[in-house]
């Protein structure tokens, strides 16, 4: 179980690739994982969108996906989990967040993967601001799931 | 700096996102007196505006209620809606 | 929309990676990427399994995941998907599947990868004959999702 | 070789999986009258054995059903349920 904000752009696919291989206790143990990656998007609202930034509140952020990634471990028979989030500026194109789930069967790894993603959404402390044409603004709400 | 009065509490207070800029301000410290509630810090730091309805609060990097009592040496935090992720 | 039923072992990050590096249609579109890999455990129904034989249906397979594909770009507003599996003989840990699905918004992405998942698992003309230390065994139905 | 008679339809019959090894073959070339149904291609496959309820049948690579009729050149195959995928 693992939980990272970084400002660094990072590569969801090798992030998962190595933090899966860097897990001796998942080995012939996994049939399924399940993962989402949200990247940046050109636009929003209808809006061409150039760049965006990400402010969080450090310390509560990494304690609240933690306590997530512990209560998806409760609910769903999960082997392992990796959550990883990009704050600061950021480019169209760069990934935002990555969430992976592994498990022996894939139900619980497809219902776990989409609970902590909509949980993240709705609840860890992270806010955009979007920088477009006319100037910056705050998103005032994410989109529902 | 705040006058530490006995029987008051020191409190850390935070502010994120549109809701610092509006304030102007994303940290202060303010002094309560004892037994008083996440909103009463509220009140403290920003006098003469009542808690808005959708402002969320946390209590040491936890999210809170505004009638929660406050502790010395207690950061409380108030933000807008979240919203990480991304999709 | 890609297709690929392979006897070679791949590495399903990779493949995902360089297939969405590899269009370009895709770059500031899409938000939101859901992922599964099904991966070759090292038992089930109780018994250690030390390798796997896949056979399929060449042919049929191929055109049955494209069809499949089809219906869940109709079904769901998608940007792209893609679907690897392998065939042959499989050790444990070996990946058996990737089903890949982008898409603006991740209710969208998730809904279509979990559907595309069962889809596969109960129509896809393939079929598993598992090797244990009593003998070869042909796998009689999956595990429901 | 299967003799090709006036009025017959040339059908290319395929089995896989447990079927297939249990029957000991896994392809054959059966004929059969003009307007006959996929069960009667399996019936002329599998002389003496009923067609079961578990296996599925598909006409050239698409799923289909025994009471089909099938056409000259078809391929038709049988098959068990089908376990791909993993998880």
């Amino acid at each position: 179980m693992k939980v990272r904000v970084t400002e660094q752009p990072f590569d969801p696919w090798l992030e998962l690739r190595a933090y899966q291989d860097s897990r001796d206790e998942l080995a012939g143990r996994f049939g399924a994982t399940a993962a989402f990656v949200g990247t940046m998007r050109d636009f929003n609202q209808g809006d061409a969108v150039q760049a965006m930034t990400l402010q969080h509140y450090a310390g509560m952020t990494e304690r609240h996906l933690e306590a997530m990634s512990s209560r998806a471990a409760e609910r769903w028979e999960l082997l392992d989990s990796l959550i990883l989030h990009r704050v600061g500026r950021l480019l169209p194109d760069d990934p935002i967040v990555l969430v992976a789930v592994w498990s022996a069967h894939r139900r619980e790894a497809f219902e776990a993967c989409r609970w902590l993603m909509e949980e993240l959404k709705s609840t860890a402390p992270f806010w955009k601001k979007e920088e477009t044409a006319t100037g910056s603004r705050w998103v005032e709400s994410n989109t529902p799931g | 700096m705040t006058q530490s009065l006995p029987g008051n509490l020191q409190v850390n207070v935070r502010f994120f996102a549109a809701l610092g800029e509006r304030l102007g301000r994303s940290e202060v410290r303010v002094a309560v007196p004892a037994g008083a509630t996440i909103e009463a810090v509220w009140s403290a730091a920003v006098p003469g505006e009542p808690l808005p309805a959708s402002v969320l609060v946390a209590r040491n990097m936890e999210y809170s209620q505004p009638a929660q009592p406050v502790e010395d040496g207690d950061e409380i935090a108030f933000f807008p809606p979240v919203t990480g992720g991304r999709g």
